[in-house]
């Protein structure tokens, strides 16, 4: 399984370039994105912060271990960092698999992990 | 010597970002958390939901640190 | 929720535009492709009929009943019909969402019920 | 007067798109099969696996053809 990572402080592109190859039949994205309000307030962005290097390190040990129930060919994970305004991903996530159930399976179940385990952090709204 | 890094809340506690810790090798994370707590006490309330990562590995349990080793507080993690 | 449905003869687009509004947390997409090999056999690409009129009203009936359990702002189904390469997206289904559970739920149950109850056929393989 | 569509398989057993059913009103599905696979003998294999609807609708059980209906063969889809 191919695994891309990748961090920055510009916008998060729109479409992710993603080579499909001729056994890809399914490619499943996601784009998490900051709303508006953060705990009942009014908010203009927030700010992440990675560890970058142990980011990429559990990103890739979660992924090699959903490979196991969830075979794709080629995953692409993107996280941004700094101020992310609101409207705007903050992460994206896209999988591209021979049938869509690893592909949704691995994509669903990655953003569980990463929730839980990749040292990435909001670090506070930034007020309208 | 190794360093120790501090993310989100715990650089907050700690009042930066990185330090250095000269210690001998082969000590336990109970040991290395109650040096940090008693040099930055506003540490001691990031503990209790705080991991550590040796390496960019998270700490195993039982596991020592080496003399040279990049040493991570991770607080709660909240990316995506 | 939303509903667009579109059919199309041209490919499908990339990215398809999503006014996101605030608060919308998650977007989850959806790209079905056309593989190299259909039955053991290399082709060029597939054939696609649809009943529009009846599709178009099974899709929003789906998602009626759908959204019940995975309440989500705006759906977006694009199926495309005629000959599809190898390699193209045969369908696109987009899912704006407060939070990506729902997103993700939403868009794996529709392709599933699209797949037993909506109007359209692959109508034979096309030879390389 | 009704229309009857019909798409894939179907389409290629009836050896044609659409047809007109000057039915009376009140036909069963099992009736309009019957008339069907009469008028379009090859249609007899599509029958076992396809479904009826009913102006855009799959047709309910026990539901009846009104004389203005657009009835469809659906045989088993495979759309996505």
């Amino acid at each position: 399984m191919e695994i891309i990572v990748t961090f920055l402080t510009e916008a998060v592109p729109r479409p992710v370039s993603f080579g499909v190859e001729g056994n890809d039949g399914a490619l499943a994205e996601f784009y998490g994105i900051i709303r508006q309000e953060e705990a009942g307030e009014r908010i203009a962005g927030l700010n992440y912060e990675i560890y970058a290097d142990m980011a990429e390190k559990e990103i890739r040990r979660i992924l090699g271990e959903l490979r196991e129930s969830f075979p794709c060919r080629k995953v692409m994970v993107i996280h941004r960092h700094g101020f992310v305004p609101v409207g705007d991903a903050a992460i994206y996530v896209g999988v591209l698999s021979r049938h869509r159930q690893e592909g949704f399976g691995l994509l669903s179940a990655f953003m569980d992990r990463l929730k839980k385990d990749v040292p990435i952090w909001k670090v506070g709204a930034v007020s309208c | 010597m190794s360093r120790i890094l501090f993310f989100a809340q715990a650089r907050d506690a700690a009042g930066c970002g990185e330090i250095e810790w000269r210690n001998q090798g082969g000590e336990t994370a109970g040991i290395l958390w109650d040096w940090l707590v008693c040099t930055f006490p506003d540490l001691g309330s990031v503990q209790a939901g705080a991991r550590l990562a040796r390496n960019g590995h998270y700490l195993s349990d039982g596991e020592t640190f080496g003399t040279e080793d990049e040493i991570a507080v991770i607080p709660p993690v909240s990316g995506g």
